[in-house]
């Protein structure tokens, strides 16, 4: 629970405030709590915008810029922004073309930018949301919540970022991100707990040698409590689970990502493991993303993301992208 | 100064009721919270209580609403631009739609209030899409508001008749824990979610109980 | 101490094959736990070798790439590698050019990167060497092992990794990464200890509310334990030794660095705190990175690193880089 | 089998030296990472342990060296490949030394041991620059091999000579615990590093102690 802050109820504005300090390229509306690239909205450029509770670090304002978000609301952490927040984002990054919201599947997420875009389309502003829903710990239905939007919230803000970049239209890049969710799955465990900042004490108390498997990204605990396992088993167990859900032959993209406070020592150790189990399936993994980037504050696990590539969603994932956190091609 | 004795909801009433739910969440942050540990993410009592402090200010200063329905529907607002979370947009919508069903109306008697409430948890439902019996807060408003609608019709007076609400919800919330979550985080942890008791449902009780309060006398 | 690893006597090779696995840019050598590009080396072009203990990454390896790093040697957990691995790197990317050895000052690797420097002349491979030694929390003398190598390695990798790429020659880069090591500090705190693979607990006990400052990258203690300071104090703490050693005047590249485990919530937020003591001291912040880049395992907590820029240094580090963790510009 | 009662230093006496320098090593290396991780990095058990495996593997097999020297510069040779850090390079070209001046020694006595240990001294002192009260090996090596000399001078019996060496480096392992280092990783705690005892002075006695029961007889 060794936190570097200062007052803890303004870790998120204190935040921002650094990254105002670090990237110039960006834009900190520290009011609205909202990132956008510093460069407005370029014409006939469909705007981006994500956004939720802050702590998963660099989701999603580490996310903004060309070739990705345009903008991102952060709310307080674990928390999804406000409606005024994602209205004020909106309406900066339109430039007539629409804006396109991704959301992950939480009822907080979903009821707040739903009553933004309500909002916007009354001030004119045309939005279609992509929900993302690719946790298959969590078994679908329609009695419940639903899936958590997890590891693809990336994959969906690059390939979309990409396309908006191409002048893809709206309704294009809406279907375009619906169809990158359909093909993503995700999978994660803990080995620790994470303490949101003013708490007094972790989300759940794991004893040495147990660890949480099928875990969310809010430090809350998963669907299981195991003994901990080798990072062979982690992987299989994630691969597993995903591979139940969606078949896993043909070209994927993989992501294995540390959970905030796993050593990329780890991370590597397990993205063998983990390669090695979706090719056993079948998979043949042509890209791969190692590192800390849908997180939970300090909480240590993994979580395995999976996308079922074809030539067109290939293209957009190397397509050049320029923010703090993904950056390549310029 | 509220109305006499609590026989009716008019502009004062409206102000005690959500100064007191504010001073209830207030109290309660830290165990609302800590129910949101276990089966979520740990912060229904802090958010909770941002949109508390976020609407006391906005009933005071020199825009302060005037009339019942706009205290309510600032307060909704005020809630839906603070809290965020599911439970922003949850509450804050229900006070709105309470506010607007109360246009019009100077002092809300019990069947104003029956139907301005019964507004607010439909809200809620529609919203949300839950279920009694999914573990939610509506498990506490839905039956709350039914036990009013029901006193009211019986002609019990007005604080008697809140009264039971409260109680209908507490019952509710409290039968939420033996219950496998269907909505909300909650959802998300499947068996392991019984045994627990539902923050939002708690939160509930407490808007229940500060409508009594409020209704009760001058606060 | 919850690791994700198999054995955790086999945690580096078992992250080397995790890096082979994802990154087809690089040529992992199992054998001798050496990253290399896998286009293998440019005529004309001087190599670039450095490496260390692993635990520090992405130090080194995540470093190997255009723009940087040839090749990186990768010792067990906080040990140097041994002269056998130094002199398989350093044949490796010869192309007659010569070879380069980034070395962090301590004495494991002081020594076994000059017994491989020696062989290496032996077998009429040019080597020099630029010694790294940023870290101000020791106090120097010729009496001592002198400073550690710390964060400053980046800058040094990165410098002279882009003036290699334009051509310039060995003694001139080791004049230049000489010149970017006299221009750069650095100084680092922790909030928690760290856990060698295979050991059964961490380099140091911390109770809740200390911290220790003045550590170095490698789990031990630092110089002082002192009660936990907020974000502001660590900043002025971390800038005020800095400045103490070297002005602060003029333009800097400034690194906040995460120790591992600290989420980047709580980097940004020393992040502004820091920019804004290194601005008290007449320091412009031209450049700026974030992150865990320079590391100690899991630990948390942060290292400050500072270097003077000039109008070379700046479009050095400007140039294009594509390597696992550091990209951009291609 | 060893010469006979350990009256000088033979190939067999060299390898026996070398095996128990790789047991006592195997043997203490939990105490050794313990000792390196109050002031340094908590390696320098693993570091030598990995070390000890390799050099074991070195002595048996086809390519087994034959003479004390080529025994000892396979030793100091396997040392430098696989133990690296600061511990590796220094007794891996300690032991090559000692070998060195052995060439063309088949039994050293105490004149050609002493010697042979100095050279293995110097080169750890040359390599590290370290001085005698800087709180490294060289606390222990150096004493050990002053002894040594003065015993042999004296015209000490080997084993006897050998065994004031042993405390020789024993007491200067010792005396680092009231020391600021100024060499290796310790140096980097300042003030802070009195009070811990060297885990390279304590591996040194090792070293020592295991050439004393090489000598003593047959291992
Ligand atoms: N779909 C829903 N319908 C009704 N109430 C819900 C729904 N989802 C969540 N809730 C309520 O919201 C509460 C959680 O609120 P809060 O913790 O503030 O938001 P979040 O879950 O976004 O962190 C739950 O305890 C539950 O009562
Ligand atoms: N400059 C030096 N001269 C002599 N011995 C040294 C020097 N530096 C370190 N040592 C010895 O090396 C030991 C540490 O070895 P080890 O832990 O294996 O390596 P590292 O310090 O690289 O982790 C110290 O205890 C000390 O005795
Ligand atoms: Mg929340
Ligand atoms: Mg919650
Ligand atoms: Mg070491
Ligand atoms: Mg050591």
């Amino acid at each position: 629970m060794a936190q570097l802050l200062n007052d803890p109820a303004e870790a998120v504005p204190d935040a921002l405030r650094g990254m105002a300090a670090c990237h110039p390229d960006l834009h900190v509306d520290l009011e609205n709590r909202v990132v956008r690239r510093a460069g407005g909205p370029r014409p006939g450029k469909v705007g981006l915008v994500s956004g939720g509770g802050s702590g998963h670090e660099p989701l999603h304002a580490g996310f903004v810029g060309h070739g990705m978000l345009d903008a991102a609301c952060c709310g307080a952490v674990f928390t999804s922004p406000v409606p005024d927040q994602v209205l004020a984002a909106t309406k900066a990054v339109d430039s007539g073309a629409g804006v396109l919201h991704v959301v992950k599947n939480y009822t907080g997420d979903v009821l707040n930018f739903r009553m933004a875009a309500e909002e916007a389309d009354e001030e004119d502003v045309r939005v279609e949301t992509v929900l993302v829903d690719d946790d298959v710990a969590v078994t679908d239905s329609t009695w419940t919540a639903g899936r958590r939007g997890t590891g693809a919230t990336l994959f969906v803000e690059k390939v979309v970022g990409a396309a908006a970049e191409e002048g893809l239209e709206l309704a294009e890049l809406a279907a375009l991100g619906r169809e990158v969710v359909s093909r993503s799955r995700s999978f994660g465990v803990a080995l620790t707990a994470c303490t949101t900042p003013g708490s007094d004490r972790p989300g759940f108390d794991l004893a040495a040698g147990e660890m949480e498997v099928g875990i969310g990204i809010h430090g809350e605990p998963g669907r299981e409590r195991v003994p901990l396992a080798p990072a062979r088993e982690v992987a299989r167990t994630s691969v597993t689970a995903i591979a139940d859900d969606m078949p896993l032959d043909g070209e994927v993209l993989l992501m294995v990502n540390g959970m905030g406070g796993t050593p990329l020592l780890e991370l590597y150790v397990l993205a063998a493991d983990v390669r090695a189990a979706v090719e056993e399936r079948g998979g043949r993994v042509v890209r791969a993303l190692v590192g800390n980037y849908v997180t939970s504050l300090e909480m240590q696990g993994s979580m395995v993301s999976v996308c079922r590539l074809d030539e067109r969603l290939t293209r957009w994932w190397d397509a050049p992208v320029q923010t703090p956190a993904l950056r390549w091609g310029r | 100064m509220s109305a006499v004795g609590g026989t009716a909801l008019d502009a004062d009433a409206a102000r005690a009721w959500v100064r007191r739910f504010a001073e209830l969440v207030q109290e309660s942050a830290v165990e609302l919270t800590d129910l949101d540990r276990p089966i979520g993410d740990s912060d229904h009592g802090v958010n909770l209580r941002r949109g508390a402090v976020a609407v006391l200010a906005a009933l005071d200063g020199p825009d302060a609403p005037a009339t019942a329905a706009d205290v309510l529907r600032a307060a909704g607002t005020t809630l839906v631009s603070t809290v965020g979370g599911a439970s922003g947009p949850l509450y804050g919508t229900a006070l709105r739609r309470v506010g607007k069903a109360l246009v019009g109306v100077d002092a809300a008697g019990g069947p104003e209030l029956a139907r301005a409430l019964r507004a607010g948890v439909d809200a809620v439902v529609r919203l949300g899409g839950a279920e009694v019996g999914d573990a939610t807060m509506v498990d506490a408003l839905l039956p709350a508001v039914e036990a009013l609608e029901r006193e009211v019709a019986a002609g019990t007076a007005l604080p008697e008749a809140v009264g039971a609400a409260v109680r209908a919800a507490q019952e509710g919330a409290e039968s939420t824990d033996a219950l496998v979550a269907r909505k909300g985080r909650a959802s998300y942890l499947g068996e392991r979610s019984a045994g627990h008791r539902d923050p939002g449902a708690v939160s509930s009780v407490l808007l229940l109980r500060a409508l009594a309060d409020a209704l009760g006398g001058p606060a």
